[in-house]
């Protein structure tokens, strides 16, 4: 009824209104992306060759995949502080795991990796459950909850550990899981790109996924809609740690050893990536994509900043400043997308 | 002037801390044949021990002719990170690499990596358990913490009256905290330390002063703070302010420009020094070394000995800590 | 067991307007719902007959939002029980009373605001293939539904992006996505005009005709008489009465629901304008929502504006506010030429506007109702002396407004969320007292509010012109416009397409003026 | 209009009555804190003695005044993650102009006092007015603004002193602002109670301190009512940052040297002070003094299981789990509330 009144004017269409249609659709993450592989190009030889760009994704897959489920902690309006204590207790208890069947049964080497690998997603993925029943059935507030957990999470580590790496496990696990490649790709984006998939496949093509959003938009209107929002709140806490839980394991694979000391700047730099992304802090509102581009934007960066020598403390202030200006940048698109509304 | 000849201790065969040891006069080379480019990475570079260490490497290699670019992961939990930053040197064409392990273990999968590609690995102060290692150069923290506690012992041998001491050997995790930790509890062994406290934390000047504090609340009859040179640094003025300073003496078991003005103003009674600058300086010469294929060590360390108010004087700082006013250096060209 | 004996308080009306049915189609017997603190809804019978309007009445907080949301599966009752067709049957969740075929539009929008109209109509009730999400399926769905409501909404429009109006279209739409046998419709008209209520009315004949059984909730008197069959009365939570829509009158109805005689619900509206308060020229805003309009309005003065839902009538007084982007036009108050609105500014030279929205634009619910009266006029006495408060007289000024209002419960420390929705609405227009006043714009100052209350708020609202206020009073609701005010502005897409004076401000007149005409 | 249907009987008075009524007025945390006192005194001998609960509450000085800055951030509905690297920064900037004009000027030691605590308090105030721009200006979601200028911030202090402590203060900064006591009472606390004085004030008796609840309670109804809401947001985090930056100053004068390494575990502890005091993370709700209670009791139960002698790990564990039991108890106080509530 109130169409006649935008004025936008859509029938003009010169390439800069081609570039702002993409800006608006996609946001400004390409972008960002293409500035940032032009300086680094511009700053260090090596950085533009497959092998290194290959390398930035690797790098990047931890953090990808950790983002990816922190988008759904912060799509229902919550946060998950604890991803870095999953990523710990995960790491520690399926080496520790796998070491012990390994040493048991020096033979069953997959034996020894499935086993390692159960006990460890699953040890992660407990913490999950917890954070998930006391957002869903006791309404703690998800800052808090996680962060209690995450102090507790990793408090159990260390104690499993001592605080020293658990070693022992069979080669094959971080050969293949770690290091492995086929295609000349290797096997944690494999992983990553199946994680992200079934995610996406997840999200946008099942009912269930579509109750994150509605969630986050919206819990009461959720609710009367007879959506169980319980039901979909401890889901969003369970998957969030099993993405988390899945990091870990490939994590401990590529370090050949369980480590309680891993993940303390995942949760902040999780959330950073999410929010970069454009996902909303107050929730309902994100693209798995986008949050994919936004980690890799951050592993990216970090690398070029590396490839091009620049000093540590510079590409901390760095680092910093660009986050804040994909915000603002984000912000502007924001704009734009109001003045050409649908 | 310059740094050498320097007595170290030689470790045959390597890359097993119990092996026999020798002591040798060590000698650097005079030039590096070629610009060759090392990449030095760090854990981090927020402490006066890793500056010290930094200030080693990029002297040394200001000193024989090569292109340096050192990395920090930004603290002991960034593990993952500093695989990533090893990773990106090789990217961007780095002929050898120096580590100071944020893991013992956790980086023998990239060290395999990268030394499939013939590029040296040299590991520096913290110790790595990878076979592959080109060569090492560092003594064993384990040690440190144990000379500290050799001292103590020696101080109070059994009969000599209980003494109460605590310890604070940093953060919980860290492969070099618990190897400090071990060695320090098995030195003092048998003798009359009365080990009543063993305090985690980090190593965060805030995190240690409370701890210390506490632990004054919970001992009043302390007669030791024995722990992290920030430790040491944090009870100096929580000591003064209530007045026990003497009836609780200060140890650290390493050494940092604070410790060095504590035990100069006598405040601090002793600490060992691992001379960290030689460390870097001595893996750097290695580093040239093996590039160019000449012989080298392959695990050396300076020998270690503990500074007190006895044998300060002959102390040389510049083995240890960078010069004041040092501001850390990334790159070198 | 024989269900009519259990149905008590049908004296006023023959039994069984339908033959055949042997059970009534709903029934609560003794239904009790208790919130921390207080009984809102008290042994409540209450039956609905398939095919027919069953209105409840009652005043704001009276417990029909309560009712109906345990009807309709949102809530459990604390004791007593609800039978469908006769059976006993614990509706324990919305999808399960959507199994039955009972749907409801609640009070409170269940919308997910960052999803499409489509997404959200089908909220809980995704059509799949294989288990997989169909969304062209569900457009189709979607398309199908709004056009046989005949609303003209964009299925792929983002609630967010849509008026209050059309939001409430979008959750009238939702309820008719299924097979129904029971229809629920909590004030649905709140925010429309007589358009979108005519097609709504037009679909509840159809649904009566199909068999349906349709509970209505409303504080229109006109719309009870126009569709309601039967009335159940409820107040403070109890049942009172039920009564047949078309031989009970107002005085009647209106005395059953609140226990006491209200006299005329319109007061009498003086008209002794003075000089102009208000004067703006070819006013135009960011993103073309309002394309030259011009206006005048004097002291003392009540101006309506009318308008379809969406037709610039509240962008244009909010660009007049300061809270709304102007691209060109002039503003001159009090005399004073303005050239670029800020609210700040325009509060201190006496210009207020109380959005129409209280839950998004106007209340912090979780703040006390002290503070949320008080919010706009703490830079001055009494309240201030410019920035150290003064809280005792802030309590005092506080509380005789509250006491001036009737606000109940009465008591100013309450969170404004804890209050019923009229009540709500009364603390934000307290807030135009708190302070000398030239101009007051009410926007849609009456959304949901029942009709004692609306009596309190016309007969502040003529107060306040006849203390010399210049009044713009913004509605929907067509009555409010020929009741109160002297003049009115027919607004049309961001235009003004007539200035009704007086005696021209009649029911026809307006309303023509409301779609497109020729040359107007 | 329904006055009559609250079921809850008022009339009759119980013991259990009158506590439950405590609970609801003062909150969790007096209950919480009486509990600790409790346990922990039952647990160690030195732990109930004045001079220890003295430290205990010198020890909370630090964390309670980051909390009452880091509440006004929560109070608008923000966040502030950049308080940490506003204690850092202060303390290194303000002890190396401190020290330089000690070294220049050795006698006039309360100028180099006066001069370095200038200093530093801006530098990190001036954190803050970045923050506060970011938010009020570019609508930057204040967890990314804060989170970057942390990042920032952090590069600067440690670029300014390489990591390693500045020395060289005058010994009578320490003595007067670290340890100084007057009437048995450390100069800390003095500080802490004059700036909770000053602060109450501003919140409960000022328009302006008015204004942080509007603004947090609905941004839009604020607006609307003629308050300038990117100044009180502006204000929010430079108020908030100022408040780090005292902070910082006092613990400089504790550490007797400048330190960038202090703070890291801030933005999060002084979040969980907040929240476990019963501000909202969305906005709108809280109160000074339990915030300061919340602080209080996070550093008693650390002390207190410090002297029980508990282990490190299972601190973490203990901490994490009392953090999550405090929020569910003041969920269960709310529910008290609501059926109290006049
Ligand atoms: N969730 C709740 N918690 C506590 N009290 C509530 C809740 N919901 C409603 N109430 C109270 O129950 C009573 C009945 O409310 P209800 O919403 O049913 O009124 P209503 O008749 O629909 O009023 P209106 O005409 O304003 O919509 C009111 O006093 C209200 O304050
Ligand atoms: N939040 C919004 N986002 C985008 N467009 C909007 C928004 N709010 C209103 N509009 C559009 O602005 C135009 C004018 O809206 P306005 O609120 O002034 O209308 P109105 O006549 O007051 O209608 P209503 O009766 O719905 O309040 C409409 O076309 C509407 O679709
Ligand atoms: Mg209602
Ligand atoms: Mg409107």
């Amino acid at each position: 009824m109130s169409n006649q009144t935008e004025t936008m004017p859509k029938t003009r269409i010169s390439p800069a209104d081609i570039l702002k249609k993409i800006f608006v659709r996609l946001g400004i993450l390409p972008f960002l992306l293409l500035i940032a592989v032009i300086v680094f190009a511009s700053l260090s030889d090596n950085f533009l060759t497959g092998r290194n760009l290959m390398n930035v994704l690797r790098q990047s897959v931890y953090l990808t995949i950790v983002s990816m489920g922190q988008m759904l902690a912060l799509l229902t309006g919550g946060f998950d502080l604890s991803v870095g204590t999953i990523l710990a207790l995960t790491s520690v208890v399926g080496a520790t795991v796998m070491a012990s069947v390994y040493a048991a049964m020096p033979d069953a080497i997959w034996l020894a990796i499935i086993l390692g690998c159960l006990a460890g997603i699953a040890a992660g993925t407990f913490i999950g459950v917890f954070n998930g029943v006391g957002v869903a059935f006791f309404g703690v507030s998800p800052f808090m909850m996680s962060l209690g957990m995450a102090s507790v999470g990793f408090g159990l580590a260390l104690f499993l550990t001592g605080g020293t790496p658990v070693y022992g496990m069979p080669e094959a696990f971080g050969n293949i899981f770690g290091f492995g490649t086929l295609f000349g790709i290797h096997a944690p984006i494999y992983a990553a790109v199946l994680i992200a998939l079934l995610l996406y496949f997840y999200l946008y093509r099942t009912k269930s996924g579509r109750y994150f959003y509605a969630v986050g938009g919206n819990i009461k209107a959720a609710k009367l809609s007879g959506i169980s929002t319980r039901k979909t709140l401890l889901m969003t806490y369970i998957l969030c740690a099993l993405m988390a839980a899945l990091a870990g394991m490939l994590l401990t694979a590529r370090l050949d050893t369980g480590e309680a000391n891993i993940g303390a700047s995942m949760p902040l730099q999780s959330i950073a990536a999410c929010v970069i992304a454009g996902v909303s802090l107050r929730g309902g509102v994100g693209r798995l994509e986008n949050v994919i581009l936004g980690a890799i934007f951050i592993g990216l960066v970090q690398n070029g900043m590396n490839l091009a020598r620049m000093e540590s403390y510079l590409q901390t202030v760095v680092l910093g400043s660009l986050l804040i200006l994909a915000v603002i940048a984000d912000q502007v698109r924001l704009r734009y997308v109001a003045s050409l509304k649908d | 002037a310059d740094w050498f000849p320097v007595q170290v201790q030689v470790w045959e065969p390597a890359f097993d801390m119990n092996s026999p040891r020798r002591d040798i006069n060590y000698t650097p080379l005079e030039k590096a044949a070629k610009p060759w480019d090392l990449c030095v990475s760090f854990p981090h570079m927020k402490d006066a021990y890793w500056l010290g260490v930094d200030y080693g490497v990029t002297e040394e290699a200001k000193r024989l002719g090569v292109k340096m670019q050192v990395v920090e992961a930004g603290g002991y939990t960034e593990l993952n990170k500093q695989i990533s930053q090893l990773e990106d040197c090789v990217a961007s064409g780095a002929d050898a690499v120096i580590i100071g392990a944020i893991s013992a273990d956790g980086l023998n999968n990239v060290i395999k990596e990268i030394r499939a590609k013939n590029i040296p690995v040299i590991d520096v102060i913290n110790g790595i358990s990878s076979p592959e290692l080109t060569a090492k150069s560092l003594v064993s923290f384990g040690e440190m913490g144990a000379k500290t506690g050799e001292y103590l012992a020696k101080q109070h041998p059994a009969g000599s009256g209980k003494v109460k001491v605590a310890w604070f050997p940093g953060p919980s995790g860290a492969g070099w905290v618990e190897a400090g930790n071990s060695g320090f509890t098995g030195a003092i062994a048998g003798s009359d330390i009365e080990l009543v406290e063993t305090k985690y934390g980090d190593t965060g000047k805030e995190v240690q002063a409370k701890l210390v504090e506490d632990t004054l609340e919970a001992h009043p009859d302390l007669a030791y703070v024995v722990g992290t040179a920030v430790t040491a640094e944090a009870a100096i003025p929580i000591l003064r302010s209530r007045d026990l300073t003497g009836q609780v003496k200060v140890a650290s078991y390493y050494f940092t420009p604070g410790v060095e003005q504590g035990l100069r103003r006598g405040q601090i009674v002793a600490a060992p020094t691992d001379s960290t600058v030689l460390q870097g300086r001595i893996a750097v010469d290695i580093a040239v070394r093996a590039l160019e294929g000449k012989p080298y060590e392959k695990h050396v360390g300076p020998a270690l000995y503990v500074v007190d108010g006895d044998n300060l004087k002959d102390f040389d700082a510049s083995s240890t800590l960078a010069p004041k006013g040092f501001s850390p250096i990334f790159t070198v060209e | 067991m024989n269900p009519q004996a259990a149905t008590t308080p049908d004296h006023r009306l023959e039994k069984d307007t339908h033959p055949g049915d042997a059970y009534p189609l709903l029934k609560t017997d003794g239904l009790t719902k208790d919130y921390p603190g207080i009984r809102a809804l008290d042994g409540m019978n209450f039956d609905l007959k398939a095919g027919e309007v069953h209105i409840l009445f009652g005043e704001n907080g009276a417990g029909k939002s309560t009712l109906i949301s345990m009807l309709a599966g949102a809530n459990t009752p604390t004791s007593g029980n609800i039978r469908f067709n006769g059976e006993l049957v614990e509706l324990s969740s919305v999808h399960k009373a959507r199994e039955l075929g009972i749907s409801a539009v609640f009070q409170e929008f269940s919308l997910i605001p960052q999803m499409t109209v489509a997404e959200n109509l089908f909220l809980g009730a995704e059509p799949t293939t294989h288990g997989m999400l169909n969304s062209a399926a569900q457009k189709k769905a979607a398309e199908e539904i709004l056009s046989s409501l005949d609303f003209q909404l964009p299925s792929d429009k983002r609630i967010d992006h849509l008026t209050r109006a059309e939001q409430q279209m979008v959750e009238i739409a939702k309820a008719f996505r299924s097979d129904l046998s029971v229809l629920i419709l909590d004030e649905p008209t709140a925010s429309l005009t007589n358009h979108e209520t005519d097609q709504l009315f037009r679909l509840i004949g159809k649904l009566k005709s199909q068999n349906v059984g349709i509970i209505y909730i409303t504080h229109r008197m006109a719309e009870i008489r126009e569709i309601g069959d039967r009335i159940t009365i409820l107040r403070d939570g109890k049942y009172i009465d039920t009564v047949d829509a078309k031989t009970t009158d107002d005085d009647e109805l209106v005395r059953l629901m609140t226990g006491r005689v209200v006299g005329q619900i319109f007061p009498k509206i003086a008209y002794n304008p003075g000089e102009v308060a208000l004067e703006v020229k070819d006013l135009h805003t960011v993103g073309g929502s309002v394309k030259g309009a011009s206006i005048t309005v004097r002291k003392g003065e009540i101006v309506g504006f009318a308008g379809l839902v969406g037709s610039g009538k509240s962008k244009f007084a909010k660009a007049c506010f300061g809270a709304f982007d102007i691209e060109s036009g002039s503003i001159i108050f009090n005399g004073e030429k303005i050239t670029r609105p800020k609210t700040k500014d325009m509060l201190k030279r006496g210009f207020m506007y109380l959005p129409s929205d209280r839950r998004n634009d106007g209340l912090m619910m979780m703040r006390s109702a002290r503070e949320n009266i008080s919010i706009a006029s703490l830079d001055i006495p009494p309240f201030s002396n410019g920035w150290m408060l003064n809280r005792k007289k802030e309590a005092k000024v506080v509380k005789a407004l509250a006491k001036q209002l009737n606000l109940s419960p009465n008591r100013v420390e309450r969170d404004a969320g804890f209050f019923s929705g009229g009540n709500q609405q009364k603390l934000m227009l307290a807030r135009s007292l708190t302070r000398e006043f030239n101009l007051v714009v009410f926007d849609e100052p009456t959304v949901g509010v029942d009709v004692g209350t609306r009596a309190a708020i016309y007969e502040f609202i003529a107060k306040l012109a006849n203390d010399g206020t210049a009044i713009l009073l913004i509605s929907s609701d067509l009555p409010e416009i020929l009741n109160l005010t002297n003049r009115a502005y027919v607004f049309y897409q961001g235009q003004i397409q007539a200035e009704l004076k007086g005696e021209e401000i009649t029911e026809t007149n307006v309303l023509s003026y409301f779609f497109e005409r020729e040359a107007a």
